[in-house]
């Protein structure tokens, strides 16, 4: 298991190398020239100069590939070509609405998500399952700033149940903190639930056709105890993964939604930096997110043995 | 001591507005009457107003730095920080006494001696500032309070420079500040404005935070325009940043924000409908959309084939297709901004009334080769989207062959100061807008620099220009100075530098509570008070 | 013991065979509702799109900026190059720029459809390719995936934003954009179908039977990948649809004077309270197809391979 | 007598709309009495599984359903019974055990855990009082140290072991029926003799009536005390069991009966072939060298030799994980071999590479054991046939001439050729098999467990098939089987393996009479109804 473990965090080092690569190429590459955002619209093209080469970007751009890698082999994420801050410091104060957001939205899915595909599984073929069924299409179907256009409608705007944006830190209240969250994580689960909904579905009939589902009703167990206690927990690992892949779905969603909500999460930092041609901030950004998916995989492939007994490491 | 005091009073701002937005959907609670929750037109990212020309650094300027002039409501600039001047009679030395009782966020006395390398950093960076500097012998301090500016050859600009109400304007910092290498961003937050920056609460993306200047000396005036007494009103004023339009008018309808600086204009509607809320033209002069051409590459080398697009274009397409409401825009053909001492329609006449016969005829005449028109599109920009798709059908009517490319606006930041040929990655002509401010003469409008690689991008090289615009430098009276403004209005209207393409106004937006937004040519919130209730 | 209801007949010469030569695949196909129901209204779209040009009212870029924002059912007058004036009827009403959204709309299902299909065609083509070599020459399968690996862990609009703003904007940069993040998802799925065929036995006994590895590769393995790719492939084409739309809501997508379902309601989405027909027709439109593709892809998926893992 | 635990009277089942014949069972009548076991014979698709799930109330809803007659348990009609009064009675009147102890016990739950499962449903003990009783029921079926096995996860026990559990689990609560579906089926032949043997023990201690589903004769000869025959549905004999195995009334029974190969091989002459194959030091390796620790490594085969004449069939004897398929495969390349030769043809094919070796493939062809996955579904079956033909430059037309000869030699109709693979029978599909194989012209056929799939009337068919096949065309065979019955009626020579080792080789007919390793003898021991002379009825 240990050696499980450290073979898998081994095996990231390529996978986010290939990743930096990648991401730093496409960068450098980019037509955008943060020079020239910096210098703002009077600037004469000296001035541009100037500034690239205050920023190192005159230089070739194998040598700033690693000078960064470099950095980043001290902890160094580099600093914001824009703002008086550290990466490491900007992304660590719009950490705290992002992961709330994200945990929310996973929460709610999961809690929505799988007594709904449990319930389809079992009713097969009715109109429970159609509905069920039905909506998860729907929710695949609708784009997300609609949804959320929607919800700020008819709940803060209509209804006045909750703020139309803005995030509250936690450590202002956790009701604050919650209802602040709770029109954004509804619009982001939409298709977060349709997606595990679905896959709960699938596999808890897939497990229902077994034959220890045949066994434990032959010893006169209940069909709730056969569906929660027996199918479920055997149905566990593909759901399991389809949450773990969701976060990279979720990691989309946030952006749009954060966007919508002006939550100063992750996301917006993203986009923000992303239009604003801020390299290091995007670097960082791109190669934590992929960090964080990776390990969230390697939790995901580590919970298996939770649900599984017959995977080991 | 003094720096306990700022935190506690800043823990307990923060508090009360935390308090606020817990409490139901946030509306207009009890305990949030001292902070001011405002929209921006954009997020604050670089805080050098010197160093950049971005509008909202301008604006966070006016927050926390003070300003020896100032321009008034009627457009008249008033000494701000100088408390008296004399000229002496060959016009050549200026002596200024600063107010008694300025101080530094940091408690410290502001002397001449911050004000000199406050003025030399400005005038590095700023077109104005480098003309004005051309007329500039020397600089020198007298005492504290005193300090001596003597020109080389006579000029009327000096004190309108000093005044300056835009980008850049001439914000005082201290000494050690100041003497920051001007192509350096400053790092320090410093300024003897009536607000102080709260470096720790400011969140790029997320809000930047003021809390008010205890040892802030308003001038006894009356506040007016940028000029008079600073006055603030609230404790503490909250920039939001809502990048969505529409949320930022839902949130100033839900009472979750007080003031939005712009809202987007087809939002309006719902805003005048909200008894609520009431619009407020702050920016009286508004602004000028203005299409600029790159000199360097075909077409739009040949004067004649710019001057084609002067005909062919007309100011109502762009404004009805990005304002549609005729309260906010005006047609205007004067390039120095209709309501200024400058307007004139010297040479524009005939122009932009969309002649599509007079345009085609121009462009047969100048041999135009069916060369591409490389035109950027900006498509995140509320206020710039619209423009170039009505300037491809218009030019397309002309004659014109147009290529729209589509970017993000940094994108076309980035892209029109590129050099390369169009196909590689240059460009034709791009739409951007000034604040009529920044323009109301042919020195500070920054497109009228016709002096080739040194202007601004576009580089036209004009040598008539030129000469036009350094004779304006050295105008005394304002008759001569409108008498050049009327010639380089003409000569452009021949060889266009850049076509203006009619005036627009942004009100703002506020909760009805909120009273005291003065006119002025910048958003400034002093003098600006919340009172109880929606 | 597991074999079928149907018990042995003796064989003989003369065994009675029953059934049909061709497999049953099509009637069963058409006998499943959400193919029948979802096939139909793609089928309605794509027509829609290939005749737009007769039924939409107006040229979809026409711009004119004196009807800005007219409701539904309003008219207009435009002037038109030979100067003579046409009167529209906006079914849809128009955009912030005067432009009619109905003529947007039926024109914007051949871009959007287009996108759609595009992407899952040239996902599915790459990852084929790419899943067949790492399933099936081993020593290139620790490499791949490694890559794969590092595509997956880039957040798909991530990447799809920085693929665009690589080079102009415009439908190829989309199209990249969306189908860089696909190709790894493909690329698994056809590796794990190749894996476990590999190990049938029909493909064992084609392997005693001297058969080349490329035949063996197109005749006995590829045909395994068809179904599940078919399934994948409608996933991606609705997927791909949507996330066009949000790379346009975040205003780094197609050209907005391209009309594409997410352009419009991109455009359209800051009036979204005051003139919301600019994001409720796209918007039904958009669902419609997706929601059309996706029944598709699961009635292709319950009839084609009931076993296969269902995927977003 | 007294009174019939079970009695099921006039059962008919209807099958749902478009399957092949209208009821699943129909009209079906027979009783257990206490202390009996009743053994409901029949091949696949008779029908016998569909009854006892009907007894349990566990036929799939919605596709199966009892349309006609009484199940009566213990005077109570358990199809009128409500769901929780179903619920009440499985697991305490009466409980099942199932083919595959693998896929019955779910896999995520403690062996202990599930046993108890039961106790907490019907009883109201407390948790130690059930944990002791859990405890006693496992010592009772013999586990080894049940303390243990109690935290075990099912994937952690032999296949023997996990039937037990199930066998504790159904047992717990002394229910007066137990219903038993093939529970053999799946267990080598060793562990099958060792579970029959737990069942009678434990229906003798206990008294329980057990309803025996088979399709095995040698186990009915094995434990049952009655026999009730079934064919399509519908009881075509019943009677005790020796009435039914010693004097079988109806055709059908004895057609079953004469099936089943006898232990006893017949005299076979001696081949003399040319040497065909032969392999030297056979090893294959599983395992090893991982990156930052030792894998296990697995000793599939070691030190193999066997050679083969042509024209004779050399049988490979042993139980799962004997590592007889790994031999086949190997001597196929299938898998390469770790170490050793494969001499085919003069030419040891051990370690040629893939593009060296297909020239010497058509030496050497396979039959494998499932008839589903053998063909390419998407194929036509002529398709299939003449693929490996072409591979080795024959005409298109060549090959499909000779593909309908062979289809006429396997005794299907040429015209089949264009049919695709699900149009036929497991039992058509093996010989299609046969004659891919045979279009090769090879001089070695391997038949790895190429009957085990199939029903034993078939099987006879298939094998009397590839004796056919070896006579015409002096083939090399081998023959990789678990059955010794099988083995003793079709091979000239047997190897039997264990652990993936040859332990004892020679002429059938030698080992029959008198096997010499221990291992072997312990394999005869074990072959169900070994002392059980089959009627031979014409």
């Amino acid at each position: 298991m240990i050696s499980y473990i450290l073979r898998r965090l081994a095996a990231t080092v390529p996978v986010l190398f290939t990743v930096a690569v990648m991401v730093f190429l496409m960068l450098r590459l980019t037509p955008g020239d943060p020079a020239a955002i910096i210098a703002g619209d009077n600037a004469t093209t000296q001035q541009i100069l100037d500034i690239r080469t205050k920023l190192g970007l005159e230089q070739p751009i194998v040598q700033q590939f690693f000078i960064w890698l470099g950095g980043l082999a001290r902890g160094d994420l580099g600093e914001s070509f824009f703002f008086r801050k550290t990466v490491f410091e900007l992304i660590s104060e719009r950490i705290e609405p992002t992961l709330s957001l994200a945990f929310l939205t996973i929460v709610l899915a999961v809690v929505v998500a799988i007594p709904l595909g449990v319930l389809a599984a079992y009713k097969q073929g009715t109109w429970i399952d159609r509905i069920v069924m039905g909506f998860s299409v729907i929710g695949f179907s609708v784009p997300v700033f609609v949804i959320g256009y929607l919800l700020v409608y008819i709940f803060a705007i209509k209804l006045g149940w909750f703020p139309v944006q803005g995030y509250q830190r936690i450590g202002n209240g956790v009701g604050p903190w919650f209802r602040s969250l709770v029109l954004p994580a509804f619009t982001l689960s939409v298709i977060y639930v349709a997606l595990i909904a679905r896959m709960t579905r699938t596999s808890v009939l897939e497990v229902l056709s077994e034959d220890y589902i045949r066994t434990a009703r032959a010893k006169g167990q209940t069909e709730m105890k056969v569906l929660f206690q027996h199918a479920l927990k055997n149905a566990a690992v593909p759901i399991v993964t389809v949450v773990g892949i969701g976060v990279a779905l979720l990691i989309g969603g946030v952006v749009v939604t954060e966007s919508v909500y002006s939550i100063p999460g992750l996301g917006r930092l993203t986009v923000d930096a992303v239009l604003a041609r801020d390299f290091p901030v995007i670097q960082a950004i791109i190669l934590a997110f992929s960090f964080v998916y990776v390990m969230i995989n390697l939790l995901v492939d580590l919970s298996y043995t939770i649900f599984d007994p017959r995977i080991r490491y | 001591m003094k720096s306990v005091k700022l935190s506690r009073r800043t823990v307990m701002a923060g508090a009360a507005a935390a308090g606020a937005l817990a409490s139901s959907t946030g509306a207009s609670a009890q305990g949030a009457q001292n902070v001011l929750r405002v929209v921006m037109h954009s997020d604050l990212r670089i805080i050098d107003p010197i160093w950049t020309t971005a509008y909202i650094v301008r604006n966070y300027g006016y927050m926390i730095y003070d300003t020896l002039f100032a321009l008034d409501a009627k457009g008249e600039v008033q000494p701000q920080m100088v408390d008296k001047y004399t000229v002496s009679d060959d016009k050549l030395t200026y002596t200024f006494t600063l107010r008694d009782g300025l101080m530094w966020h940091d408690n410290q006395p502001v002397t001449s001696a911050d004000i000199i390398p406050s003025i030399r950093r400005w005038a590095a960076r700023d077109p104005l500032g480098q003309t004005v500097m051309g007329f500039i012998g020397s600089m020198e301090a007298k005492d504290p309070k005193t300090f001596e500016i003597k020109l080389k050859e006579a000029t009327g600009l000096l004190i309108f420079a000093l005044g300056k109400p835009s980008s850049n304007v001439p914000f005082m910092m201290p000494k050690r500040v100041a003497e920051t290498d001007p192509n350096t961003q400053i790092t320090e937050f410093i300024g003897s404005g009536p607000f102080m920056f709260v470096r720790d609460e400011w969140k790029p993306g997320d809000r930047a935070v003021y809390v008010k200047f205890a040892g802030y000396k308003p001038r006894s005036e009356p506040a007016s325009g940028l000029a008079g007494g600073k006055v603030a009103k609230v404790d503490r004023v909250e920039w939001r940043v809502i990048t969505d339009q529409q949320q930022a008018v839902n949130a100033l309808q839900a009472g979750e924000i007080d003031l939005i600086e712009a809202p987007s204009h087809d939002l309006l509607p719902l805003l005048k409908a909200d008894r609520n809320i009431k619009l407020f033209n702050w920016n009286v002069l508004g602004n000028q959309y203005t299409m600029r051409f790159n000199h360097t590459v075909a077409p739009f080398n040949n004067p004649k084939i710019r001057q084609a697009v002067l005909y062919a274009l007309n100011q109502e397409d762009f404004l009805k297709a990005t304002i549609g409401d005729p309260e906010y825009y005006k047609v205007c053909k004067a390039m120095f901004v209709c309501g200024s001492p400058l307007e004139t329609m010297a040479g524009m006449e005939d122009k932009l009334e969309s002649n599509f016969a007079k345009a085609r005829q121009l462009l047969q005449e100048a041999g135009y080769n069916r060369e591409p028109v490389v035109l950027l599109h900006s498509t995140d920009l509320q206020v710039l989207t619209n423009l170039a798709p009505v300037a491809k059908s218009l030019l397309e009517r002309a004659g014109f062959v147009v290529d729209m490319q589509s970017m993000d606006w940094q994108t076309v930041v980035a892209r029109r100061v590129k050099r390369d040929p169009p196909t590689q990655g240059g460009w034709s002509a791009m739409l951007t807008s000034w604040v009529a401010a920044d323009i109301l003469n042919p020195v500070m409008a920054g497109f009228f620099n016709a002096s080739g690689d040194r202007a601004a991008f576009g580089w036209p090289t004009d040598p008539e220009i030129e000469t036009l615009r350094a004779r304006f430098a050295r105008a005394n009276t304002v008759a001569e100075q409108k008498q050049i403004a009327e010639a380089i209005q003409r000569r452009v209207s021949e060889a266009p530098t850049h076509v203006h393409l009619g005036q627009w106004y942004s009100p703002g937006a506020h909760r009805g509570n909120i009273s005291g937004w003065l006119e002025a040519p910048a958003p400034v919130f002093w003098n600006m008070e919340k009172g109880r209730g929606a | 013991m597991t074999a079928p209801a149907s018990s042995e007949p003796v064989a003989s010469a003369d065994a009675p065979i029953a059934a049909p030569a061709k497999p049953t695949v099509w009637r069963k196909l058409f006998r499943s509702p959400s193919v029948v129901i979802g096939l139909a209204i793609v089928l309605v779209m794509v027509f829609i799109g290939l005749i737009a040009p007769l039924i939409a009212p107006a040229d979809p870029t026409a711009i004119n900026p004196g009807a800005r924002n007219r409701v539904p059912m309003a008219t207009s007058t435009m002037r038109l190059d030979d100067g003579t004036r046409a009167t529209v009827t906006h079914y849809m009403g128009t955009d912030t720029l005067g432009r009619d959204v109905f003529s947007r709309v039926v024109y914007g299902a051949r871009v959007s459809i287009f996108i759609g299909v595009a992407v899952a065609l040239l996902s599915i083509s790459i990852g084929l390719v790419i899943g067949m070599i790492a399933g099936y020459i081993r020593w290139l399968d620790g490499i791949i995936m490694r890559i794969m690996d590092g595509l997956m862990a880039i957040p798909a609009i991530l990447l799809a934003i920085a693929v665009v703003s690589l080079s102009r904007a415009g439908i190829v940069s989309v199209i990249i954009a969306i189908v860089v993040p696909e190709v790894p998802r493909v690329v698994r799925l056809v590796r794990s179908v190749v894996l476990s065929v590999r190990e049938e036995p029909y493909v064992e006994a084609a392997v005693v039977s001297g058969t080349p590895t490329v035949k063996l590769v197109l005749r006995h393995i590829l045909p395994n990948t068809v179904a599940p790719l078919i399934v994948q492939g409608t996933f991606i084409c609705a997927s791909a649809i949507l996330v066009e739309a949000i790379l346009s809501f975040l205003g780094i997508g197609i050209p907005p004077d391209i009309p594409t379902w997410g352009n419009i309601m991109a455009e359209g989405r800051q009036l979204f309270r005051i003139f919301p027909h600019n994001i409720l027709y796209p918007g039904i439109f958009l669902a419609l197809t997706v929601l059309a593709v996706n029944m598709l892809g699961d009635g292709l998926r319950d009839t084609l391979d009931p076993k296969m893992e269902k995927r977003g | 007598m007294s009174a019939p635990i079970l009695d099921i009277r006039n059962l008919t089942v209807e099958l749902p709309k478009g399957a092949d014949r209208r009821n699943a069972v129909e009209n079906v009548s027979f009783a257990v009495y206490p202390g009996e076991i009743v053994c409901v014979v029949g091949e696949s698709g008779s029908g016998k599984s569909v009854s006892s799930h009907a007894v349990m109330g566990l036929l799939p809803k919605g596709q199966l359903k009892a349309t006609d007659g009484e199940i009566m348990l213990e005077g109570e009609d358990v199809l009128q019974a409500t769901s929780s009064r179903l619920r009440a009675l499985r697991g305490t009147r009466m409980s099942m055990i199932f083919q595959e102890p693998m896929t019955a016990l779910n896999p995520v739950v403690t062996c202990g855990e599930q046993i108890d499962e039961v106790l907490q449903i019907h009883t109201s003990l407390g948790a130690s009082e059930r944990k002791e009783k859990v405890l006693a029921v496992m010592e009772s079926v013999r586990l080894p140290d049940p303390a243990k096995l109690f935290d075990a996860y099912p994937h952690q026990l032999s296949g023997g072991q996990r039937q037990r559990i199930m066998i504790a689990q159904a047992l717990v609560l002394d229910p007066v029926l137990l219903i038993a579906d093939e529970p053999t089926t799946a267990l080598d032949v060793t562990t099958q003799a060792q579970i029959l043997k737990l069942i009678a023990e434990m229906q003798e201690r206990r008294g329980t009536g057990v309803l025996f589903i088979t399709h095995d004769f040698g186990v009915v000869a094995e434990i049952a005390h009655r026999v009730v025959v079934m064919q399509r549905g519908r009881v075509v004999e019943t009677g005790t069991a020796m009435e039914v195995l010693k004097n079988p009334q109806h055709p059908y029974t004895k057609m079953l009966i004469n099936a089943v190969p006898t232990l006893t091989p017949p005299v076979r002459e001696e081949r003399t072939g040319e040497l065909a194959l032969e392999t030297v030091k056979l090893c294959k390796v599983y395992g090893g060298g991982g990156f930052f620790q030792k894998k296990r490594e697995v000793r599939a085969a070691s030190d193999v030799e066997i050679r083969v004449r042509r024209g004779e069939t050399l049988g490979i004897v042993g139980e799962s994980g004997s590592g007889k398929s790994t031999v086949a495969r190997c001597i196929a390349r299938l898998i390469q071999p770790t170490s050793g030769g494969i001499v085919v043809s003069n030419i040891d094919i051990a370690n040629l590479p893939e593009r060296q070796l297909r020239p010497h493939r058509k030496h050497c062809q396979i039959v494998f054991q499932d008839p589903y996955r053998s063909l390419n579904p998407r194929r036509s079956v002529g398709a299939s046939i003449i693929e490996g033909p072409m591979n080795f430059g024959m005409s298109e037309a060549a090959a499909i001439a000779k593909s309908r000869d062979l289809m006429n030699l396997v005794g299907l109709s040429p015209d089949a050729l264009d049919r695709y693979p699900h149009q036929f029978s497991g039992g058509q599909r093996q010989r299609i098999c046969i004659a891919r194989a045979l279009a090769m012209e090879p001089e070695i056929l391997i038949a790895d467990e190429a009957v085990s799939a199939l029903d034993v009337s078939v099987q006879a068919q298939v094998l009397d098939l590839l004796d056919d096949v070896r006579k015409t065309f002096d083939l090399a065979v081998l023959f990789i089987t678990h059955d010794l019955r099988v083995a003793a009626q079709i091979c000239d020579r047997i190897a039997v393996m264990q652990n993936g080792v040859v332990v004892e080789h020679g002429k059938t007919a030698e080992i029959f009479a008198a096997p010499q390793h221990e291992y072997t003898r312990a394999l005869f021991e074990a072959a169900p109804g070994r002392n059980f002379q089959f009627a031979r009825v014409a």
